[in-house]
């Protein structure tokens, strides 16, 4: 009787689907910090798909997944804090892009980024800082995004940013059921999904809703604001996904040497992205070998 | 509807039920708060019958979806994390309210009620020293920021019904046309849609934003609910019945109710 | 050769000591939610000692671990959104003392008063909320507490509201080490803590640092800010504990009646806080049946 | 100290460590970002040694108090989940940066530091195509909050220690004496205690707020100090040492990095 044969509906579908979601002229909110957790494999398909004049939000810190694009020519212009390739070097593409002037950069900070999107969480016109941030260059160089009010309680000048609300907010996790309800193993960035208009989530894995409610406690992706879910396992590769695999160093020294200069990324992409037409084939390319050494917690040094 | 099989034999807190119950969608979000046991079995019932993919938030428990088998008297009972999906925090709870994309109704009620739909769950009189002390306004603001919400109250009286509140605690439509926004409501925010009480359920006018009857429940008259409002609501020339449980929507409400709670909570 | 000898210091300390951080005139945070979850086994504690001239911040909701302290006289003033007994009824003490005139009660929605413990914990001047609230009632009557600025963004009126910052917050667990690390069953009510100056955890049982460090995703309380941990079995009690035990509701209803009226109510409080002389006195008093029906889950009704 | 027995085959990183690890006080809470080997080190030199109560929150991994048990070359690395006592979300790693309870130190570092301690991270040039693009400015703004902070660099350069920074992406001194002030930093935020590097410790003047050779690691000179700068620091008369790690410290170094990552990290 407690049942009226209507079910649930799965809001799982394919990466090709998925991808179509994202739009030219889109603000993408890109999850994960330096090149873990990125939705790496997302990344690389709406490259397959062309799309055009992104402006990308990350969660502070990003590498690959952000970095790739850029390189493909599917960004107009990027909110950051930082990108880079942590310990492995320069995010390449990003820092040749903006060398030459090729790219344009809304220069924050990661408070200032942060507390963008959470005044965008919370549906609130403004976000105030902390004081210590009045007159700094960031705020010099973006007087449009940082502004100041006059405190009514103390009067004292307090610096406020807008919030930042990305049209769609690409996600990496572990494990998430069909409705969306996602769980992060490591580092919590529940933030950007909150802050968007539309959320996409990759997983490494769908598990059934019982592992969900086995595991409520840690679920950080309220499935209510997820409009897809997209099992890709390894789709935060060459990043690492927490509680699943590590970062695979060799090809991530690979792309930062490849990101360098124009004609020898291209090269790269040609093999990793446009020739290895999905994410299998992109896993073909990559090999066993690459994707089990990624498995190994203990390599390299000597207790390794 | 013609086919569909009404029961009689339910108490007024079932009708209230299942009134609310058919107006959730499928894929909506909805939050209840302290002391909503009405709100409750609604979407309960709502998620078996008609909309699978509702989601709710049970405020005071912080759990997302529960899935506890039978009504409790508190909504603040860690039994509704049985089956939960998500917990979320306050801090979360809070931007819930102002975000658009979060909420898509809430349930509320008050001890005053006016015919503009504002509630009070305040105090009467002087704050310093009020004649009636109420628990507080507690969550009851976020009837200005939801897409939409509902009161419900479980009697019927001239005293909870009044002409003006003495304190908004959560904005109807304040002083009328008009009044959402001169609070700065977002303009997706439609404010009180249905009055859900024991005897009757109200809407409001769209034009003059002033309640008005909409339907009386079985075995009750037009001059019963006037007589038990401090205010005269608009009647219209019409006013049909309320459509009772169906005798599925009934069963239903009482697989969720096995300790038949309701029939306390309204009598 | 890891280890320097020095340990790890803890922070457990007796009720009765903790009890002493409390002083007169002090901001109080209080924890829980109605009556679940609060720390009421402190609050009798601190009515023994006769503190004077609090005033009380509660977690929004809140009940009879406010309530009590209202009618043994410690409170002078109240930030509220919402004091009463759930479904048992109105805080008795609170309603009668408001109706007489001596209670100094700051008149606070959920919102104002959690987005002022945010702005506590954020380090900011203020906090901006939702459209929706200009003129309302609650600002009407609070001029001092919700002020409006113009947005510099839209040239929009916001209206914010100031950082609450209790003196000291207390907040009861199910579970917490000895470091503070604190787990919260049910409801998530860290917001309080990170808000305050010092911090009283009281909880069920301490745990192991081992055991918070297999749960570690699902600690709530942030252990440095904890300034003292103090085991309370039934700490919470005639409220509920999450996940350890429900409201004694037959309690809950005796207070309720004993609070509408001075002279019943000392009785009560001689006769469970005064003459109980500490916490074990206390549970004595409520008896082993009292304590036990606490622990079944389905009592009452056809399932039951 | 007279009884302490010092080590002499260390590498420039491990000094640093051993000095860091010095100066972190039992009790405090410090944070550690991205690419923060040697402040990681420290910390957990810190802890065993003299600090068992210090807290330490690693920043991209969000854990709290890892006990992962050897150096990493990331510190996003989820194995830093390993004996963590709690993990925290970026919104709250926000809160703790304003928050005057939360933080004692930070460790940071930029591609220029100038005599201010002023740190850049962003870019030099015309930011719309700069001569160089660094990552970005990161979370260093915390230098701006935080009660202390310290500045570690991996080498010494005429072009890391410049006169000027082109970008303040972490405040120090800002322009001198009142420069913090000017900027709004909370008056309990002391700015940057120490420039950590592998041949030399400074610290900064209490009156002009200029950069000050504190002590020059044992085998190198004032004049190599001053060759590999871009600016003239202030000197004092008398110069000391820097203290190298005991043998206690080393061994404990060596014990939290037993892959030897920090002889590759500053060579």
């Amino acid at each position: 009787m407690e049942s009226c044969g209507k079910k649930r509906k799965s809001k799982v579908l394919p990466l090709e689907e998925a991808a179509k979601l994202v739009e030219d002229g889109m603000m993408l909110g890109m999850g994960g910090c330096n090149s873990h957790m990125g939705p790496s494999a997302f990344a690389r398909e709406i490259i397959r798909r062309g799309v055009k004049d992104l402006t990308i939000v990350p969660t502070n810190n990003t590498g690959y997944q952000t970095d790739i694009l850029l390189g493909a020519g599917c960004v107009k212009s990027i909110y950051i804090s930082y990108v880079g390739l942590d310990y492995i070097g320069p995010a390449p593409n990003f820092r040749r892009l903006a060398e030459t002037g090729q790219l344009d950069i809304v220069e924050l900070d990661e408070m200032g980024l942060l507390r963008g999107l959470k005044a965008s969480a919370a549906g609130v016109d403004f976000f105030p800082l902390p004081g210590g941030i009045m007159g700094v260059d960031v705020v010099k160089l973006n007087p449009e995004f940082f502004k100041t009010v006059e405190d009514p309680f103390t009067g004292k000048k307090v610096v406020v940013v807008p919030p930042i609300r990305p049209d769609l907010a690409v996600i990496h996790v572990s494990k998430c059921d069909a409705y969306g309800n996602g769980r992060e193993a490591g580092h919590v960035q529940d933030l950007l999904h909150f802050a968007s208009n539309k959320v996409i989530v990759t997983t490494e894995e769908i598990v059934p809703l019982e592992d969900t409610m086995a595991n409520y406690t840690d679920v950080t992706i309220f499935g209510r604001l997820v409009d897809a879910v997209v099992e890709v396992p390894y789709g935060a590769h060459p990043g690492e996904c927490h509680g699943c695999y590590q970062m695979d160093e060799a090809h991530l020294k690979k792309y930062q040497k490849a990101g360098r200069d124009e004609t020898t990324f291209k090269a790269y992409l040609d093999e990793y992205v446009y020739k290895a037409q999905n994410h299998e084939a992109y896993l073909d390319k990559v090999g066993i070998a690459g994707l089990l050494s990624t498995l190994t917690y203990h390599k390299g040094g000597k207790n390794e | 509807m013609s086919s569909v099989s009404h029961a009689n034999n339910y108490c007024p807190a079932e009708i209230m039920v299942a009134f609310l119950s058919r107006d959730f969608n499928d894929s909506e979000l909805g939050v209840i708060g302290a002391f909503s046991q009405i709100p409750w079995c609604a979407i309960r019932v709502a998620q078996a019958l008609h909309a699978p993919n509702l989601w709710f938030v049970c405020g005071p428990s912080a759990s997302v979806n529960s899935k506890y088998e039978k009504l409790l008297w508190s909504t603040t009972d860690y039994r509704l994390h049985v089956g939960a999906e998500s917990r979320i925090s306050l801090d979360t709870v809070m931007d819930m309210q102002g975000n658009p994309r979060f909420i898509d109704f809430g349930c509320y009620g008050g001890f005053q009620i006016d015919k503009y739909g504002n509630l009070n769950m305040a105090f009467i009189g002087d704050q310093k020293k009020p004649k009636f002390r109420g628990p507080g306004t507690v969550g009851i603001m976020a009837t200005a920021w939801l897409r939409r919400s509902y009161i419900f109250t479980h009697f019927m009286s001239p005293r909870l019904f009044v002409e003006k509140v003495d304190f908004i605690s959560g904005p109807g439509f304040m002083d009328g046309p008009g009044g959402r926004e001169k609070i700065g409501s977002p303009s997706y925010s439609e404010g009180p849609r249905y009055v859900v009480t024991p005897i009757a359920i109200f809407d409001f006018d769209e034009e003059t934003k002033v309640m008005r009857l909409k339907s009386v429940h079985p075995g009750h008259t037009i001059e019963e609910v006037k007589s038990r409002m401090g205010f005269t609501p608009i009647i219209p020339d019409k006013v049909p019945e309320t459509e009772p449980p169906t005798e599925v929507e009934l069963e239903l409400i009482r697989s969720f109710d096995p300790d038949r709670l309701l029939p306390l909570l309204v009598r």
